[in-house]
């Protein structure tokens, strides 16, 4: 049946583009703030309207459903999303690199992974927190039944910094990191590139599989690499670009993590990384996760260049 | 305060309507009120009806008016054999007054529920006969207790029914003004057919033009001999009192 | 004036026991900040504050209206029709289970961005206190009056003319169940608001506060809180007071308390 | 029996409708499955739903329990002293306007991540319907009643002898009322332990929703939700049919319907 | 049925308490009802009032009651200096009871209230007494109006206090159930101060060592001249119905 929700057929002179982020604007948003602040997006004749979604599992349904036209997600969700029937795929790639870390307090009694063995671990669901955490605590001699997993949804610092849980996993090394530091109880992260998983992109760009061949993707990749270049080399001009737009993020926390962001953002948003993506195809499928890997092109695209 | 004659209802030109009930049967759980009554009400009769408290007469008018529970069985019919659906004024033992409207939208309560316009002019006649022309634009919980049955004896008089059903409308009224209402209710009531439940002999004796006492379990009913005279009649009268003293050794030999 | 006085004496006094629990709670300010941080930010940003409170404010009062709207006319359907009872009640019920993350999607389908998935999902929220209050007083009509306007009305059958019944008895005698409905759903309309504009939103207190608490700025995410509570509190003493304006035949009455009198 | 059939036939309709706007909204599988593939979930992860529905429950029933009794409690204590009148409704009504987001750090601090925080946060639900309800009911207590039970005290001041008459008065003439509380309290509970279970779980229908949603088994999250609202509905009318039979003295008058005669 | 002696009270020992009520004030927005009204209650004396509907008796009843309202002033005080309150049983003019209570339960509100020990023995007795032995253990939403009314009777005889208000206590009523309860009223409460409004000048007659007739707006109280005898009086004496009609002419004229 032909999907009512879905957009109808590109319209060349449709200059309009809506882009769900993942969550509230934040420095991972860095690049899609510089594009639209700079003017990156319009210089591509695009009209670029950012949205933000009540819960970060909403945005691939509604790219999907044709809501909005860009969907900002996460690389290990997209694999369970197309698995489940999500007619989406990436097509360009915002944050290279895992941001997501298990984290404990620094004067905590955890000092390895190794320690972990009794203790309780909170995580704020994502999907694939326990597969993670499973091939983490592998590597150091545990099983998942050695920990206790808790959901703790709102809160992974707090719950930390209350000593209710001894670990989180899902806190990213560029905000929860500078969080606890700030609130004097430094954390340790273990970084799970480290402890035997699979580099990943923490956050990626998708859109309906349908529509791929709407050629403001393309202008928009463009643009976003343009802002990208930007932000590398003014690090400081796109700082207040970015605070003049959003001046309550006009904080310390705010500040370091943009710092610390920067290093992480995609030189070449549009390129597709595509043995990278199989191998952590591979990874979820060896962990259980998934119950099938299909090829690469049915999660991710790289879009034509423009002529 | 004499009594203003009220314009007659077009209804009392209608010929009155006899109502009869056959076999009736009433249980509330294992109690049996009635079994097998019967009743006649003649046509334009004004009725009274006596016996004990807690015999059934109440129960009894809400089955007349159509008000069945279950356990409730028996022939209901009017002389016309139509039903009496639409056809009955009825006045409960309790005031039953809305609080949200005033003593006048109360006594019009018939005509707002059946969206027609109300007659207000009646019904500020109405509640100035029944002494209560300061009052209308009151709410009711600032009457006292014989002021509210006032003005459910107006609502009920409203209200132009060919068989009137009033449970103890002047139980809460002092002598003087129970004798106007009564002389009142007399009149506006001529020619319909009433049944008017009373725990005071001596006033079904001065309105009744058919005397029914209730007794027994289940319940039976018995007409006292006629009086002469039309009602109403004169408490004082010889008769009267003689019939009085005669219901009371009829009540207490049971 | 006087009441206004203590009112303040009131906030004074619920401010300083915050005060006491911060302190002697050892709380740390990244979970509950000390009411000083939080009147320093309503000062601050008092500017962002009101506007964002304006929003919210506008889509409570949408959503008490047409929440009560929606909820009167749901508690007649339901007194007045058995199949409504069968069909509509369980699926009432049934509404009031469901997390705002498992039809989120739905409503921004269906209804967008804009006010509409705001005013649905603080419907959702105001509006079952409001129907089921209403319809559990629309069941409980007192049985003397109900007989007497049977005897009034042409057809005395219990079902032939339910409208006039209804709505010169059983409405008029379930307005105080009604009321106590609409005071329920007044003090919960503010968090309605905030699950609504949760769905999606761009401006508003719910939107201001899970930004602030999504950034850790805790003392601006608990002085949004607090001018929502205190929406709160004005809209359940203004409907409060209109309700016993407008009900004066169900008076409150000195239970226990001498200095109600 | 009849009334099994009834609610079996109820049940089918509404699946039924479920199926229509599936296929005539053409909505994707993954914004609402549709009924048959919840039906096959429900039927192959029958174990973990009851499991599930079974934690969920408890904290249904002990949310229940708990909010009904701190609920009467504080009607109780609103009604009985002006001073709670002052300080504690304000803040009871503040409490409903806080997004379960803005507390979940203090909640969790306070209560950790056990039963505690769960019940917690159900109460914060079931509560404000069930105190503002029962303290509308003990504020209306038909004065007739008050002033015999004054007379009939040794003091006749109104406020001497508050207990008594609250007791053996009051209370009672308000059970009507708190039932019309408890009957909004059993509707909303679950959300209140899928909220609480929001904060922090590893185990529950929300916690399962949660995880489904996140791992796009829209079917499962949905057959959990089909759960959580069949535990609503059952909630319902079980406390509906308890408090009809507790209270033979309030009964349900057939006010405009026929058939419930 | 033969009135079975119920066990003296303890109270009845002690002296009859007179009241007396000093220059009551008392405004009902702009409605003056009374205006300096002074009343004396003798110890241990059976008072009866009669008075016009609406014209104050009841809200007379809720004063001496220490049932104040706003806009009410005046002195009351007993014999023995003291204030009434704890010392006065209250009938109102509405049969306010408790749905939620048996009619037993009911019949023992007042020991209930205080926490003390209910006296059921006695209060079996009184129901029986007036009739409704077998009505014990039912909720009072199945009696008939009559019946709440008596079992309302037997709540007030239960209290046993020095000072009995009672507003239309027959007044629901048979003729019969009526003569019956007033003569247990009579027996019971012997000794007490009773004050007893009623609407029917022959219970007065019958009941009142003191007879008050309130008129007027404000109010105003005057005595009938006493009668011979003491009650309860057979209402068939000729002087009783010689006081009637005097007393129907008295009410006449005003
Ligand atoms: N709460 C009130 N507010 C205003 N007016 C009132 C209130 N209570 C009583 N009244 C007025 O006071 C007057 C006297 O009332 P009360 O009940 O004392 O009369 P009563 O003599 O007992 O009459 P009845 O014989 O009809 O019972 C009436 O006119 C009534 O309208
Ligand atoms: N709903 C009911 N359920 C059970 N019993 C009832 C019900 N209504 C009335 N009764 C019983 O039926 C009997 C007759 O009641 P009814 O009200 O008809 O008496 P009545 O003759 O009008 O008495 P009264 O003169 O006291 O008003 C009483 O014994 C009463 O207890
Ligand atoms: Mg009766
Ligand atoms: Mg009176």
């Amino acid at each position: 049946a032909p999907n009512l929700w879905a957009a109808t057929d590109p319209d060349p002179a449709n200059k309009k583009l809506t882009v769900m982020l993942d969550w509230f604007v934040n420095p991972d948003h860095a690049a899609l703030i510089i594009a639209q602040e700079k003017g990156f997006f319009a210089a591509q004749d695009l009209e670029v309207e950012l949205q933000t979604p009540a819960d970060p599992n909403d945005p691939p349904k509604l790219a999907a459903a044709g809501k909005v036209d860009l969907a900002v997600s996460y690389q290990p969700q997209l694999f369970l999303h197309v698995n489940a029937g999500l007619p989406i795929k990436r097509i360009g790639t915002l944050v290279a690199t895992p941001l997501n870390s298990l984290v404990v307090l620094k004067d905590g009694p955890v000092k390895s992974i190794a320690d972990l063995k009794g203790h309780k671990i909170g995580y704020s669901v994502g999907g694939f927190e326990e597969a993670l955490l499973k091939s983490m605590l592998a590597k150091a001699g545990l099983k998942i039944e050695d920990v206790t997993l808790i959901n703790v949804n709102f809160a992974l610092s707090p719950a930390l910094l209350s000593k209710q849980v001894d670990a989180v996993i899902g806190a990213f090394r560029n905000f929860e990191l500078n969080q606890l530091d700030l609130a004097k109880k430094p954390g340790r992260a273990f970084y799970p590139e480290e402890e035997g998983i699979p580099p990943y992109d923490e956050l990626v760009l998708v859109a309906n599989r349908e529509k791929l061949t709407d050629g403001r993707y393309r202008k928009f990749l463009t643009a976003l690499e343009n802002a990208t270049l930007y932000l590398l080399n003014h690090p400081d001009e796109s700082w207040k670009a970015f605070i003049s737009k959003h001046k309550d993020l006009d904080d310390e926390l705010n500040r370091r993590a943009w710092r610390d962001t920067l290093p992480r953002l995609a030189r070449r948003p549009a390129a597709l990384d595509e043995s990278g993506y199989k191998r952590f195809a591979q990874f979820l499928l060896k962990q259980g996760v998934l119950n099938v890997a299909l090829p690469v092109s049915n999660y991710a695209v790289q879009l034509p260049s423009p002529d | 305060m004499p009594a203003r004659p009220l314009s007659a209802s077009p209804l009392s030109l209608a010929p009155p309507l006899a109502i009869s009930l056959r076999s009736a049967h009433l249980t509330y759980g294992g109690l049996v009120l009635f079994d097998g009554l019967d009743l006649e009400l003649p046509g334009g009769v004004f009725t009274c009806l006596l016996g004990p408290s807690g015999i059934g007469k109440s129960s009894l008018l809400r089955l007349l008016a159509g008000l069945t529970s279950p356990g409730v069985s028996g022939d209901l019919r009017g002389s016309d054999g139509r039903g009496l659906t639409g056809r009955v004024a009825y006045m409960a033992q309790q005031d039953l007054l809305l609080p949200w409207l005033s003593v006048l939208q109360n006594v019009t309560l018939g005509s707002r529920l059946r969206s027609e316009p109300a007659n207000r002019g009646r019904a500020l006649d109405l509640l100035a006969q029944v002494g209560l022309a300061d009052s209308a634009l009151v709410r009711p919980d600032t009457l006292s207790g014989g002021m509210r049955q006032r003005v459910a004896l107006a609502r009920t008089l409203m209200e132009d029914r060919p068989l009137v059903l009033m449970d103890e409308p002047f139980s809460g009224l002092d002598a003087l003004t129970r004798l106007r209402l009564q002389a009142l209710a007399a009149e506006l009531l001529a020619g319909r057919t009433v049944l008017l439940v009373t725990h005071d002999p001596l006033e079904a004796l001065r309105l009744g033009e058919q005397i029914l006492v209730m007794n027994g379990r289940p319940a039976t009913l018995s007409a006292l001999p006629d009086l002469p005279g039309a009602p109403p009649r004169d408490p004082g009268d010889p008769a009267l009192q003689a019939a009085y003293r005669a219901i009371l050794r009829r009540l207490e030999a049971q | 004036m006087k009441s206004l006085g203590r009112l303040l004496s009131t906030l004074a006094g619920l401010l300083a026991l915050w005060q006491v629990i911060v302190t002697f709670g050892e709380l740390p300010p990244y979970i509950l900040p000390d009411p000083l941080a939080v009147i320093s930010v309503l000062w601050k940003d008092s500017g962002p504050l009101l506007y964002h409170a304006g929003v919210t404010g506008l889509e409570i009062i949408l959503g008490m209206v047409f929440g009560t709207l929606l909820g009167c006319a749901s508690a007649l359907l339901l007194s007045y029709s058995q199949h409504a009872r069968r069909w509509l009640l369980p699926m009432l019920i049934a509404s009031q289970a469901i997390p705002v993350f498992a039809i989120a999607p739905l409503l921004v389908l269906w209804l967008g961005y804009g006010m509409g998935s705001k005013i649905a999902m603080s419907m959702l929220i105001i509006y079952f206190p409001v129907t089921a209050n209403f319809y559990d007083g629309l069941r409980h009509t007192p049985r003397g009056w109900l007989d007497l306007a049977r005897v009034m009305l042409p057809g005395s059958q219990p079902g032939s003319h339910r409208w006039a019944i209804l709505r010169h008895i059983a409405i008029p005698a379930a307005l105080p169940a009604l009321a106590s409905g609409l005071r329920v759903a007044a003090a919960v309309a503010p968090i309605g608001a905030v699950l609504g504009e949760w769905v999606g939103s761009s401006a508003g207190l719910g939107y201001l506060m899970l930004h602030a608490n999504s950034r850790m700025q805790v003392s601006l995410m608990f002085a949004a809180l607090f001018v929502l509570a205190a929406l709160a509190v004005l809209l359940y003493f203004f409907v409060d007071a209109g309700l016993r304006r407008l009900l004066p035949w169900h008076p409150i009455t000195p239970t226990t308390d001498p200095e109600t009198y």
